[in-house]
């Protein structure tokens, strides 16, 4: 009961007085309307971009076939160049259920590899991005030396040098979950800095001069303005982040000998010649991606709900 | 330079009779240094204000009110001169929580209730929950409030904010009660309410308050002294002890008396304003 | 038990069957070891891993290790498991490509990281300048630039890629393949290297002993039970992409590059063999693998004396 | 404010005079005898070092000034990184394959500039320049297009972030397949990434302009083109530039790692992948330099371009 | 229901004597739809004005004010009755580009020149660059601010802000002026002088202005009508005809005569203010 009165509280969009329905269909109708549109289009796509591949492998060369053969034939092909929607929901529906969920063949099983790393970077990132962010704030030292430093730290391709930071780990004895973690927590510490930095000194002056003249000290100043005050930057900065932890999970996965996870998935599909295989591990893993993201902006709500419900 | 001499006698010329002095001010100037020249906010400013007096300080933009507040409140150092606060620098002074400040916006943090946002400086001190709470519940009754205590600044009118943000800054109870045009941003008969109920606490409690206004009946309405300042440099351009009785209403305003006083600070206001 | 680590040079697959083979059959064990095989993989790379204290021992091809060993990475030899190429060049007939003369102007598949060299010492020795003669892409994991007409010839392992450009549709007689063992450029493939300076400790010696002869142990079988050792490789895959059928054909033909299994030669470095590498890699055309001749230094018969015991 | 100034500047050099010095040492030189270690002293020297160096950036940073003093004091505490990389990569003698110092990295580019020049042109003005022109002109052509469409709008952007969360290494090995080897596939893996901050963000900026702004234009019956040339697009442009930073770095990264899943034979990408393999790891890194100072340097023109361009928002007047 | 209806015999006991309607209203009412429930922001509002007056609205906050000026500028639809700006539907009427609209807030662009501001609704309506920068020139200096054409608005205080914004409604002669309290922000000197500025443009050009204000003098000062307000739900609750003279100076406002004016207002405005 409390379970689903707190789900209600996560799903709720839109004030709670506007009928389920409306809201469904003025929110719903649109994106309907526009996933209809993309299956088309990915039908037409899948037929037009197998459809030379089928001539050349598929199709018999001897025999006459007609347009309705090809029509079969490139929305059935073992290795297509683009895999038709329903090859693909049905890869992705069978390792759903034809395998237990401990099983490598489930991708439930790779999604809880990845979302493991994904959470742990995203912890550990948020946790780096904050200090961060209450350092540079607090020391005009750091804020000249370290924010443009951290700012070029991004433009480093760590997801191209991610092997050698595996490797630099691994000879730290970091190995494992950790290596992965760390690249997550890399690409998610940025927006979270950049955004607390911004956030924190969100607070006009007049309520820094409040706090200044009750006599308050750096630490409650942090705590009961700064803090508070900055909480509808850090959030947009968190959804970011998981989407950006994420795909440094499956980045990662890459290099630690790609053995299970989402990243591993795909590799291994593209190195098998598993078309289908990639295209359900890249649905699943876009799938994994808006749930971490609406799982931060579920907390998001309730966070903002606790403090009234506006920012 | 002898101008403001010439001005500094006439707050020389009211010595301290009626009580001890809340704040001394002596020859205190202030210069902004900014990137092309330095701006001289206020010069040799004068200025006794002795304890449980209503002080208005009323000037055009820029004349350097706020400035003289915020030197008073530690927020802005001097250049030059001397300030004291009950008898001790303005840093002392405000660590040890003299005065309270009402700024022109209400400046309450949104996410937190009425009540919470009136027991933060409260808690700041280290008041236990409970204690804060009772304090705060008081002065949320104090100034009309009770029953609002729950509800967050932004479901609140712009005058009941202000209030909130007046109930906050006495809640700890201090002996000097600065505040910076509290009314500037409220329609005129919002104004008008307020106008009384802050008259009325006053009366009650007799605090020592400096206000700053841009209306003269405002200033009128309320101060036992009205300080008229002009700008560049800042300084003060009369200081206007009122003849009006201390028990006031708002029929007062229409009276010759009242529009007597508020003219001879019109007129001040006009030698002032020499631009 | 002793801890071994061992890193592959790829994901789990039949190429690596000897080793999961070993494990499963506790032949590691037996031998009072305790190994942890990693998997390798594109990004790998085992030099690295090695250098990083990452593994005892690594399985190299013999041109990455020589390179490492330039490269201030002292890598020695203590195993050549394969030791036939099973590396070539796979075209498709259609692109007008039947003999090595054909290659002029066409686009060619090559692996990088180490194993181009051979390639580019066979083109220096056609006469072809790469970039003006012959265009070279850099070949990802799949075959994916032949089947979309990409590439005229790709690189391919001959008991793993060329399987899948057969799966996916095309015949066998579509094909032209091109074998660097009969090209004359061939270089040693899946080798077992350790770290030079840990040589010197006799109880690593041992210890590498052992681990050899289990591992060799567990190729005899493989080599002899194809069917056997695919079902083990596809439980040790974690990605839940291995399939039997195809690791089972993958076994077979990997048995074809391992001509002494069974005997008591099995992972015997030919000094012979090592030397024709060398010289194929000193001698590739512009930039050599190699500059020097690592010499003898670069193997050692030592470990595989112990394990032959 | 002078003296601070000179003072500061004489500290500074008394510190990079001492970290010359030390950088003379056998044991920063790494040409102590084999199997001997750095002495005592020298780690005190290092300490000390270190703790002057911290302290000349404490008191650059200290100085007042704008921007200038600001770029300063970021380059001091490189300079400073840079150096204790090298000092410590030597002394400590860490694997070059592992971690190369500075000197052979620079020393790297040096010899290698040729070839680095021809990545550059490879990724960056092909791939990365052209991919990401495409993906955030269209983006800002879409956002415009469907500014007036709210059911297209409601319709794409949760579509958008769906999309936005497929991570670059799934689409690249599928642009690879779709569009070939060369630089069209990196570019189209651009303009995936790039397509969807920009529309956002475009869509974002377009609504950012005041309601009363807006009034005003409709109080002149002005039409739907006039308001958005004269009012909605200028209101925009902080967003939109906001989203070509974060595409410029977005883009650079996507094209490097779009070359690791098949490339022709150069480009940074092919480069720092198949040099890591090879174990020459100075030039690896020579790469990774070459791509993060593009990304810097790209960041710091668009910060221009946004203060020409921008001028009147308040973060750029600095009000 | 009979209250309405009872005001609404006021301002029709007042006929379109002196000129043709500029603004007729009739019965007119604005429903805004919320989340918990409909708001009557305005009820039965009947009012007339000619051509050539100078209208205020006053009322406390929430009373309608700015929703009636938005309903004339057809920035707002009524939900029942009917509003006729120069005898056509106001849709019509801002097409024909009627009136010239002044926000509370300056809304200038920051990106163009005080210039380019003020020529911006010229361009809008098709006149040549040339014209509109000898029209825009000569209504800067209309507003006193001739020198400041080639600056951008964020380096003007915001009374110069303001006089901008009032130049370039001026600019295109508009027949009817709407001024949504657009010197809320300004300090009582520098509004004192742009009110005056702005009584003498009115003398000088008769055009129609409404005129919405807070501030009692500032209505009384300004305008031949008074129209006071009330809230929930928003309705007239006087109208007040000024028997002040046309011609006006600041010194008016101490007489008993503006005072007498200022009363009646101010007694309106407490009986309609009932919370
Ligand atoms: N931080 C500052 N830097 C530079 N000049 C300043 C600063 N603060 C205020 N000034 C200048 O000092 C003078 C006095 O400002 P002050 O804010 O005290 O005026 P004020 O009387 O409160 O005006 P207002 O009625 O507009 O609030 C002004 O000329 C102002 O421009
Ligand atoms: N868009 C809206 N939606 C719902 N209610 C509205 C809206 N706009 C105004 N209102 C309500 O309509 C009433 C009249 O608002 P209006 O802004 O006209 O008042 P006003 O007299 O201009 O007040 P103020 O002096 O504060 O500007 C108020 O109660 C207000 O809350
Ligand atoms: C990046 C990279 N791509 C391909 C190879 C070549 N390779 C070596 S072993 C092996 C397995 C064959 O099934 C393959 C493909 C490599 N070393 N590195
Ligand atoms: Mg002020
Ligand atoms: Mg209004």
């Amino acid at each position: 009961m409390r379970f689903a009165k707190l789900w209600q509280m996560v799903i709720m969009t839109k004030s709670p007085s506007e009928g389920w329905v409306s809201r469904l269909l003025r929110d719903g109708l649109p994106v309907a309307v526009m996933l209809a549109a993309t299956l088309l289009i990915w039908y037409i796509g899948a037929v037009w971009m197998n459809a030379s591949g089928a001539i050349e492998r598929v199709l018999p060369h001897d025999s006459p076939w007609n347009w309705q053969d090809l029509l079969a034939a490139t929305l059935d092909m073992q290795r297509p160049v683009l895999p038709a929607p329903h090859q693909v929901a049905l890869d992705f529906w069978s390792s759903l259920v034809d395998w237990p969920i401990d099983s490598p063949r489930n991708l439930l099983f790779h999604v809880a590899v990845t979302a493991e790393s994904t959470l742990w970077g995203f912890v550990l990132g948020t946790l780096l991005g904050l200090v961060l962010a209450v350092l540079i704030v607090h020391s005009r030292t750091l804020d000249r030396a370290l924010l443009p430093w951290i700012v070029a730290s991004q433009t480093v391709p760590v997801l191209a040098i991610a092997p050698i930071v595996l490797v630099i780990l691994g000879s730290l004895g970091f190995s494992g979950l950790a290596p992965k973690a760390v690249i997550a927590m890399y690409l998610c510490f940025f927006p979270v800095t950049v955004a607390m930095v911004q956030g924190l000194r969100s607070p006009q002056r007049i309520e820094t001069e409040m706090m200044h003249t009750y006599a308050a000290n750096w630490w409650q100043s942090l705590w009961l303005l700064r803090l508070p005050a900055s909480l509808p930057f850090l959030f947009p900065a968190l959804r970011v982040g998981i989407a950006a932890g994420l795909v440094g999970a499956m980045v990662a996965e890459l290099p630690t000998g790609a053995v299970a996870g989402l990243g591993a998935r795909l590799l291994t599909g593209s190195y098998y010649g598993n078309t289908v295989q990639i295209w359900s591990a890249l649905v699943m893993s876009a799938l994994l991606g808006l749930a971490l993201t609406m799982a931060v902006a579920g907390v998001e709500r309730l966070v903002l709900r606790r403090r009234g419900g506006q920012t | 330079m002898n101008n403001p001499d010439n001005l500094s006698i006439i707050s020389q010329l009211s010595p301290p009779a009626g009580g001890r002095l809340a704040v001394e001010i002596r020859k205190a100037s202030v210069v902004y240094q900014t990137a092309d020249s330095p701006v001289h906010a206020l010069e040799n400013i004068d200025l006794n204000i002795r304890e449980g007096e209503f002080v208005s300080l009323i000037g055009p933009s820029g004349c350097g009110k706020t400035t003289l507040m915020r030197v008073i409140a530690d927020l802005e150092h001097i250049s030059a001169g001397q300030v004291l606060v009950n008898g001790v620098s303005p840093h002392e002074a405000r660590l040890a929580r003299a005065y309270g400040y009402v700024f022109q916006a209400p400046a309450l943090f949104p996410w937190r209730t009425v009540l919470a946002n009136v027991t933060l400086p409260l808690q700041i001190q280290g008041r236990t929950k409970a204690d804060s709470k009772v304090i705060a519940m008081a002065h949320l009754e104090r100034v009309g409030l009770q029953g609002f205590e729950g509800k967050y600044p932004w479901q609140l009118s712009g005058g009941m904010q202000q209030r909130v943000s007046i109930a906050r800054a006495l809640s700890f109870e201090p002996k000097i009660l600065m505040m910076d045009e509290p009314f500037g941003a409220l329609d005129e008969i919002t104004r008008d309410r307020l106008n009384e109920q802050l008259q009325q606490l006053w009366q009650r409690e007799r605090r020592t308050v400096v206000f700053v206004t841009h209306s003269i009946a405002e200033a009128v309405y309320l101060s036992t002294k009205i300080v008229v300042m002009s700008p560049r440099p800042g300084r003060i351009v009369k200081v206007i002890d009122s003849p009006l009785p201390d028990e006031r209403h708002l029929g007062l305003r229409d009276t010759t008396e009242f529009i007597q006083v508020a003219h001879e600070v019109r007129e001040a206001l006009a030698d002032g304003h020499h631009d | 038990a002793d801890k071994v680590t061992v890193q592959l040079k790829w994901l789990p697959q039949a190429q690596f069957a000897g080793y999961y083979v070993a494990q499963s059959k506790g032949y590691y064990k037996e031998a009072g070891l305790d190994v942890t095989i990693k998997p390798g993989g594109p990004d790998i790379s085992p030099v690295q891993v090695i250098a990083g204290n990452g593994a005892d021992v690594v399985v190299n091809w013999m041109p990455d290790a020589l390179a490492a060993r330039e490269a201030g990475v002292p890598l020695v030899n203590i195993a050549q498991v394969f030791n036939q190429s099973g590396l070539m060049l796979t075209c498709k007939k259609s692109s007008g490509v039947s003999s090595p003369k054909d290659f002029k102007g066409k686009t060619l598949g090559v692996w990088y990281g180490g194993n181009e060299y051979p390639f580019l010492n066979w083109m220096a020795k056609l006469g072809y300048k790469p970039g003006t003669d012959i265009k070279i892409l850099k070949q990802g994991f799949n075959v994916d630039p032949l089947l979309q007409n990409q590439a005229a010839c790709i690189s391919t392992m001959i008991y793993n890629e060329y399987w899948q450009v057969v799966d996916a549709g095309v015949k066998e007689s579509d094909l032209v393949t091109f074998f660097y063992e009969k090209e004359g450029v061939a270089s040693l493939e899946d080798g077992l290297y350790v770290m030079e300076a840990k040589l010197k400790d006799p109880a690593f010696v041992a210890r590498m002993g052992k681990f050899l002869k289990a591992t060799f142990k567990g190729w005899n079988d493989a080599v002899k039970d194809p069917a056997g050792a695919a079902k083990i490789v596809v439980a040790a895959d974690m990605s839940g992409s291995a399939s039997e059928k195809v690791q089972q054909r993958q076994m077979e033909n990997v048995a074809k590059l391992i001509t002494n299994a069974g005997t008591a030669k099995i992972g015997y470095l030919e000094p012979a063999a090592f030397e024709r590498t060398v010289k194929v890699l000193l001698a590739a055309g512009s930039s050599p693998v190699i500059k020097k001749d690592p010499g003898k230094a670069a193997y050692t018969h030592a470990v595989w004396d112990a394990a032959a015991k | 404010m002078k003296p601070q100034l000179t003072k500061t500047l004489l500290f500074v050099l008394a510190c990079l005079m001492g970290a010359v010095l030390l950088m003379m040492q056998p044991a920063a030189l790494g040409q102590l005898p084999e199997g001997t270690v750095p002495a005592g002293m020298f780690w005190l020297a290092t300490a000390i070092l270190g703790a002057l160096a911290m302290q000349s950036v404490r008191w650059m940073a200290a100085l007042d000034g704008g921007r200038l003093v600001g770029m300063a004091t970021a380059a001091l505490f490189g300079v400073w990184i840079v150096y204790f990389w090298q000092l410590l990569v030597v002394a400590f003698d860490v694997p070059r394959v592992l971690l190369p110092p500075p000197s052979l990295i620079v020393q790297a580019i040096g010899e290698h500039g040729g070839i680095l020049w021809d990545d550059f042109v490879q990724t960056v003005l092909k791939a990365v320049l052209i991919g990401w022109a495409m993906g955030s002109g269209l983006g800002f052509l879409v956002a415009v297009a469907i500014d007036r469409q709210p059911f297209l709008q409601r319709g794409l952007l949760p579509l958008a972030s769906l999309t936005s969360t497929i991570p670059l290494v799934a689409v690249a090995p599928i642009a690879v397949m779709w569009f070939g080897f060369e630089w069209p596939s990196k570019a189209a893996v651009v303009v995936l990434m790039t397509f969807f901050p920009m529309l956002v963000s475009t869509l974002a900026g377009l609504k950012a302009s005041g309601k009363l702004e807006r009034e005003l234009m409709y109080s002149y019956a002005a039409s739907y083109s006039r308001t958005l040339l004269a009012l909605r697009l200028p209101a925009a442009l902080p967003f939109i530039f906001g989203a070509l930073k974060v595409n410029a770095t977005l883009a650079l990264i996507g094209a490097i790692v779009a070359e690791f899943f098949g490339s022709p034979t150069s480009g940074l990408g092919f480069r720092i992948s198949t040099e890591a393999s090879r174990m020459n790891m100075p030039l690896v890194w020579s790469a990774i330099v070459v791509a993060a100072i593009t990304g810097s340097v790209a960041y710091a023109v668009l910060v221009q371009f946004e203060r020409r361009a921008a001028f009147w928002h308040p973060s750029v007047r600095g009000a």
